[in-house]
């Protein structure tokens, strides 16, 4: 398989685009958003990853079993994340209570 | 008493015949798969045992149809057993309205157990036939788990986190009780008996006991006044705090819109963690008694905040939900 | 195995060896991606628990040495893409510069974080018995302008209102700041020892069109490590700093 | 025997110790895996012979719940996730792929160096102080309250998990990239595919619990928190992260074995595999759906109903492929030409003994049963029918399978006879009245026990010293047949796989020309080159061919 260059340009207009990723997320930071300062935050840094992957790591022009194992590094975090959440966030009691013991130790 | 060598501990518990129904129900599914699978290999492997040293099989490389079926029929079954499984258990994990609580305390190596009146049994519970018996449990170490092998119920002690289970004798006797989450040393030996009593036995048995003075209840509302909860929990709900009266069991409306059922848990963490959860109408005010409280206390605290519930509900102050209170 | 010139003997040509290693290196990231994955887990499920914690301990972290290292970072990600493209395009100077601007880069991003971590230190943020999360509140001199400490010290009270044992669930935000950042940082390690030996070899002119295999795969990790970080940032750094 | 072999290609200590065949790697395998069998072996020896009586008079109850988690650390993290993969994987993937050797010839014998500093770790815990928190490391017992020696122990494990990650990498690069011309993805054997997803778990499962053992680590060093609901964590959220990996590290341990059960099945019936797309995408299904399903172990932990439902959903459906497998390796016999030797008796004693830990299986994911079976003893038998009866069944066969392939030559058939069934009959009395003590409601973990459970635990302690002595057979002959056994001669049963190509032992580059695939798997149809045709070959391949 013939390996595919990629040419400085892109290199540096995906720094750019980088560059401004990171500028957004800091303004972002500073807005109240609620519940969605998380989700620009990650939605962010995921579109930055997602170019270096592509990009800076020539996932776009590497063989498909490339692309799979990428695909399932991310699947599997996934799996984690979201399976373990299910049973935290339907819980009727979230977050945890700390024993009064627990506090005593705490303050040793 | 049972034989030498007994196949099934004994049914004294509402969920033991359930539990016993569906172990047959799945013993006899896996043994009709178990039997089949080895009859077909026994066989085979008699009748086709080879006879010539050249001798080849006859290559044949699989059947779509017979795959097709040895998926589709084992899934049904096995959602079958799904089924039915999840209908048990969320019985298990859903308290009937009407309990008798038993708050337990799991520490390394013995149970504290105490009955509503205030009672208290070590590494011996007491309860009466034919009620709904809940067990509140919380842990002061390591993780325990409370098991009764005659009631087919068991459920983790978990620190820092109340965990509750509920069953209903059925019969009157003496019944092991283990601890089943390993928790170090004396594991083995964390354990007792539940006596299952007649209610007028248990009854008697309560009476019997110079429990009064150690009434949670009683014990709450000394501490009520001691730790000055009085001063804002007003009960006719002009306080700085939301009454308690009726509290326990209602919905609740908070500051953020939400509503949060006012069980064990909450006032638990409304008590530790006061300001996690504000009460609609009022400021976050409450100091936390993180540290100041025994859980013995908090136990009392809860039971004497329950026992408000009997108590006429007064005027509705702000924030407090019709058929419902406020807390704090 | 036996070598026989590039080429070693379990392989059959130099572009089967090529791809070989290339993927390797991509199954270990994947790998990668999960071993930080139980510390974000962690991160998640203690976040939720406690909003106000993090919150409070995520704004007494400096943004700008956060930004300026995601900044730095960065560059020497595009500097690690450049060497490989000067690699493959027979460059052989232009590679051996690359790495180096890469490794210098590297350099100043654990200097930073020497800095932040000394810091940390100092405002009694480490956990264990010395910990204190309103330290710098209380010893307002440490602060960098005492104005910005007393509004600092302000959101502390309001935190402590929400989370009474704000002290203790802060220490969990700094036992994970400190796992995911340190962990972050032995990578950087790792990658900087490895940035040393390309330059070692590619001094000697060895990466060429024909073979640029190390440079092309430790630039894989390098851009991992590059990716790690740019969760991190938003992560550790961002929380709540809108309050 | 060929002139020249891996064996005696080069000599010397050091030509071991800095091997890079894969094939010599193998052996320093087996060689330390079986050191860590027999030192679990003890710990279990200890445990049934303290168990004969309710009181238990042999040891502390410190000493006893040391026992059971060595042994179990030992068995699971040293003995059987390694064990068909690091020695069996390793030797065969290479031959059976028509490869000269792994992708990573450096980093294979890295990993075996790995598992040796990690083992020693482990083994410096158990001198020291020994471990007493179970294998399951539940915080906060592990972090907090243990007195045992948990530090170096957590940090052995933690090593050791990437020589299981390196070990699965170089199985995933070599089955991608380094198969000979012709061997297509669906003409790898069976044993391939199994080895394929395994490694999957070996790549995704392990470094989460090599993160998660060092979090209980640094809480336990450094009085941190992440677990410890004292200081604001939450032990539940260890739990989640252990059993993430765990579970599915039983399907490390089950799939190679499967892989083994699917090689010998076919030879033996001399015939092609019954569904072979199939048995390798069952193998594949296992894999990802074993990750779905890890809180079926938290049923009872205050664990959300919803995600209880969730997961024991989702541990129904990963029950589907295994059956998939029993099925065709059933059908797999029928209209064979089935021989009676050793490995088909292991085989077939593996299907029996998986076939009763699958489907005991069923009642655990169940919900409502759970209630009352988890933390039991039916859960000790369960799993042990899956590991012991599964796994080591399967590990002991393939042994047998490979054998005259590894070392060139037979074992005496007749004592290898005796010695499976003597496994099958040991193992079925030690662990089958477990089962009957768990839904006695006897829990998990207990020094001493209620005097009514005697009866079965004094069956399962004469059980478990039959078993004792199923183990120490095979030992003796095999070693015994390595300089006394007759010459094998390279395809003695005879088999179709690329392995069985070439010289027993094979020389160090596996093959004298690169092999090109031009059958299908499993395939009896070219007589002439099996040694099929009439007169050639005598029945018994006991007597070897040269």
């Amino acid at each position: 398989m013939s390996e595919h260059i990629v040419s400085p340009k892109i290199y540096l207009a995906i720094f750019g685009t980088l560059m401004l990723g990171t500028f957004l997320t800091v303004v972002a930071a500073y807005r109240d958003l609620g519940q969605w300062n998380i989700v620009v935050a990650l939605a962010i840094a995921t579109f930055k990853a997602t170019l270096v992957v592509l990009y800076f790591m020539h996932a776009r022009y590497s063989p498909k079993r490339t692309q799979l194992v990428v695909i399932c590094a991310v699947f599997w975090l996934a799996i984690m994340l979201a399976l373990t959440l299910s049973d935290y966030t339907t819980r009727q009691h979230e977050g945890r209570i700390i024993t009064p013991s627990a506090a005593h130790s705490l303050s040793v | 008493m049972q034989s030498q060598l007994p196949l099934y501990p004994e049914q004294a518990s509402n969920f033991a015949p359930h539990v016993d129904a569906l172990m047959i129900f799945i013993i006899a599914v896996c043994l009709f798969f178990a039997v089949a699978v080895t009859a077909a290999v026994v066989i085979f492997f008699f009748k086709y045992q080879r006879k010539h040293p050249d001798e080849v099989g006859v290559p044949i490389h699989g059947d779509m149809r017979l795959e097709t079926a040895w998926m589709v029929v084992p899934l049904v079954l096995a959602l079958a057993m799904f089924g039915w499984g999840a209908v048990v258990y969320v019985d298990f994990r859903n308290t009937p309205q009407e309990t008798l609580d038993i708050y337990v305390i799991g520490k390394q190596w013995m149970w504290k157990l105490q009955q509503p009146n205030g009672m208290r049994e070590i590494n011996e519970l007491h309860v009466p036939v034919g009620r709904n018996i809940r067990l509140i449990m919380a842990s002061e170490d390591v993780i325990h788990d409370f098991f009764v092998p005659a009631f087919r119920v068991k459920m983790d002690v978990v620190p820092g986190h109340y965990n509750t289970m509920w069953f209903r004798p059925t019969k009157a006797g003496r019944y092991h009780f283990f601890c089943a989450q390993y928790c170090g040393t004396n594991h083995a030996v964390m354990g007792g008996w539940v006596t299952v009593m007649e209610p007028s036995d248990y009854a008697a048995w309560l009476s019997g006991s110079s429990g009064a003075d150690a009434n949670p209840v009683v014990a709450g509302e000394k501490l009520f006044a001691e730790k000055a909860c009085i001063t804002c929990h007003f009960s006719n709900g002009t306080g700085r705090a939301p009454s308690l009266n009726g509290v326990y069991g209602g919905q609740v409306g908070l500051a953020d819109g939400s509503t949060v059922t006012a069980d064990e848990s909450y006032i638990r963490e409304s008590i530790l963690v006061p300001n996690a959860k504000i009460v609609r109408g009022y400021q976050p005010v409450m100091p936390t008694f993180q540290g100041q409280l025994t859980e013995e206390q908090i136990m009392a605290l809860t039971a004497y905040i329950k026992s408000l519930q009997s108590q006429p509900v007064p005027a509705t102050g702000a924030g407090v939900l019709p058929a419902a209170a406020g807390k704090k | 195995m036996h070598r026989t010139g590039e080429l070693y003997g379990q392989f059959e040509t130099l572009e089967q060896q090529k791809d070989t290693a290339s993927f390797g290196m991509w199954v270990f990231l994947a790998q990668e991606v999960l071993f930080f994955g139980g510390l974000f887990m962690a991160y998640t499920v203690n976040r939720r628990a406690y909003p106000w914690a993090f919150g409070a301990g995520s704004s007494t972290l400096d943004l700008t040495l956060g930004g300026a290292n995601t900044v730095v970072l960065i560059l020497s990600s595009l500097t690690m893409a450049m060497s490989v493209w000067a690699a493959q395009v027979g460059k052989k100077r232009l590679v051996t510069w690359m790495l180096i601007a890469t490794l210098g880069l590297g350099t100043v991003f654990l200097g930073v974080k020497v800095v932040e971590y000394k810091q940390k230190f100092d405002h009694h943020l480490i956990p264990g018995h010395g910990f204190d999360i309103r330290y710098v509140s209380q010893h307002p001199e440490l602060a960098k302008n005492p104005e910005e400490a007393a509004k600092e010290a302000e959101e502390l009270d309001k935190a402590f209102a929400k989370d009474p044992d704000l002290n203790a669930h802060a220490q969990l935000y700094f036992s994970l700041y400190f796992g995911m950042t340190g962990l972050h940082a032995l990578h950087m390690i790792v990658g900087a020892g490895l940035l040393l030996w390309l330059i070692a070899e590619s001094i000697g002119g060895r990466y060429t069109p024909k073979y640029n295999t190390p440079v092309e795969t430790v630039g894989l990790y390098w851009h991992f490590v590059d990716i790690v970080w740019i969760y991190l940032f938003p992560l550790l750094y961002l929380i709540d700093r809108h309050n | 025997m060929p002139r020249e072999h891996y064996l005696n290609a080069t000599y010397g200590i050091r030509s071991w110790l800095l091997t890079t065949d894969h094939k010599r790697i193998a052996l320093l395998y087996l060689a330390s895996v079986t050191f860590f069998f027999f030192v679990g072996g003890m710990f279990a020896t200890m445990i049934r012979i303290h168990l004969l009586t309710p009181n238990g008079y042999l040891v502390s109850p410190e000493t006893y719940n040391k026992l059971f988690t060595m042994h179990g650390v030992a068995m699971i993290f040293f003995f059987l996730i390694p064990s068909i993969p690091a020695v069996l994987g390793n030797f065969l993937i290479p031959l059976m792929i028509g490869a000269k050797d792994l992708a990573f010839p450096k980093i294979n014998l890295l990993s075996w160096y790995i598992y040796l500093v990690g083992g020693s770790f482990v083994l410096y815990s158990f001198a020291t102080g020994g471990l007493d928190t179970g294998w399951t490391f539940y915080t906060p017992l592990s972090s907090v309250y243990s007195n045992s020696a948990v530090t170096p122990a957590v940090i052995g494990i933690f090593i050791n998990g990437f020589s299981s990650i390196l070990t699965g990498l170089n199985f995933i690069v070599t089955i991608h990239t380094m198969r000979a011309p012709g061997m297509t993805w669906f003409r790898l054997p069976l044993f391939v595919w199994a080895h394929y997803a395994t490694s999957i778990i070996f790549i995704l499962g392990t470094p989460v619990i090599a993160i998660t053992l060092l979090l209980a680590g640094l809480e336990r060093m450094f009085h941190l928190g992440f677990f410890n609901p004292a200081l604001g964590g939450d032990p539940i959220l260890f739990q989640h992260l252990f059993w993430f990996y765990s579970h599915p590290a039983v399907y490390i341990m089950i799939l190679p074995a499967m892989g083994v059960i699917s090689e010998i099945i076919p030879t033996f019936a001399r015939k092609p595999i019954f569904g072979y797309a199939f048995i390798a995408g069952s193998s594949i299904a296992i894999a990802v759906i074993g990750f779905f399903v890890w809180a079926h172990h938290m049923f009872l932990t205050g664990e959300s109903t919803f995600a209880a439902l969730a997961f024991s959903f989702l541990s129904y459906l990963v029950a589907i492929p295994s059956a998939v497998k029993v099925f065709n390796w059933a059908s797999t016999l029928y209209k064979g030409s089935i021989a009676w030797d050793t490995p088909m008796l292991y085989a077939m004693g593996f299907i029996g003994l998986f076939l009763i830990g699958g489907l005991t299986g069923l009642f655990l994911a169940c919900l409502g049963l759970d209630i009352h079976l988890h933390d039991t003893y039916f859960v000790v038998a369960h799993f042990h029918y899956i590991m012991v009866g599964g796994a080591v069944m399967g590990y002991v066969g393939g042994l047998h399978f490979w054998w005259p392939k590894i070392t060139g030559k037979l074992y005496p058939e007749f004592l290898a006879r005796v010695a499976a069934v003597t496994l099958f009959i040991g193992f079925n009395l030690t662990f089958f009245p477990q089962f009957i003590l768990g839904y006695l409601g006897m829990p998990r973990r207990y020094h001493n026990y209620p005097p009514e459970f005697q009866v079965l635990n004094v069956m399962s302690t004469a059980g478990a010293s039959i078993l004792a002595l199923g183990y120490l057979l095979p030992m003796v002959y095999l070693i015994w047949s390595m300089r006394y056994g007759q010459v094998a001669g390279p395809n003695p049963w005879p088999a179709t796989g690329l392995e069985w190509k070439t010289d027993s032992p094979p020389l160090t580059e596996n093959f004298h020309v690169t092999p090109e695939v031009t059958w299908e798997p499993y395939d009896f149809k070219n007589r002439q080159d099996l040694g099929l045709v009439a007169g050639t070959r005598p029945l018994a391949p006991a007597h070897g061919d040269d």
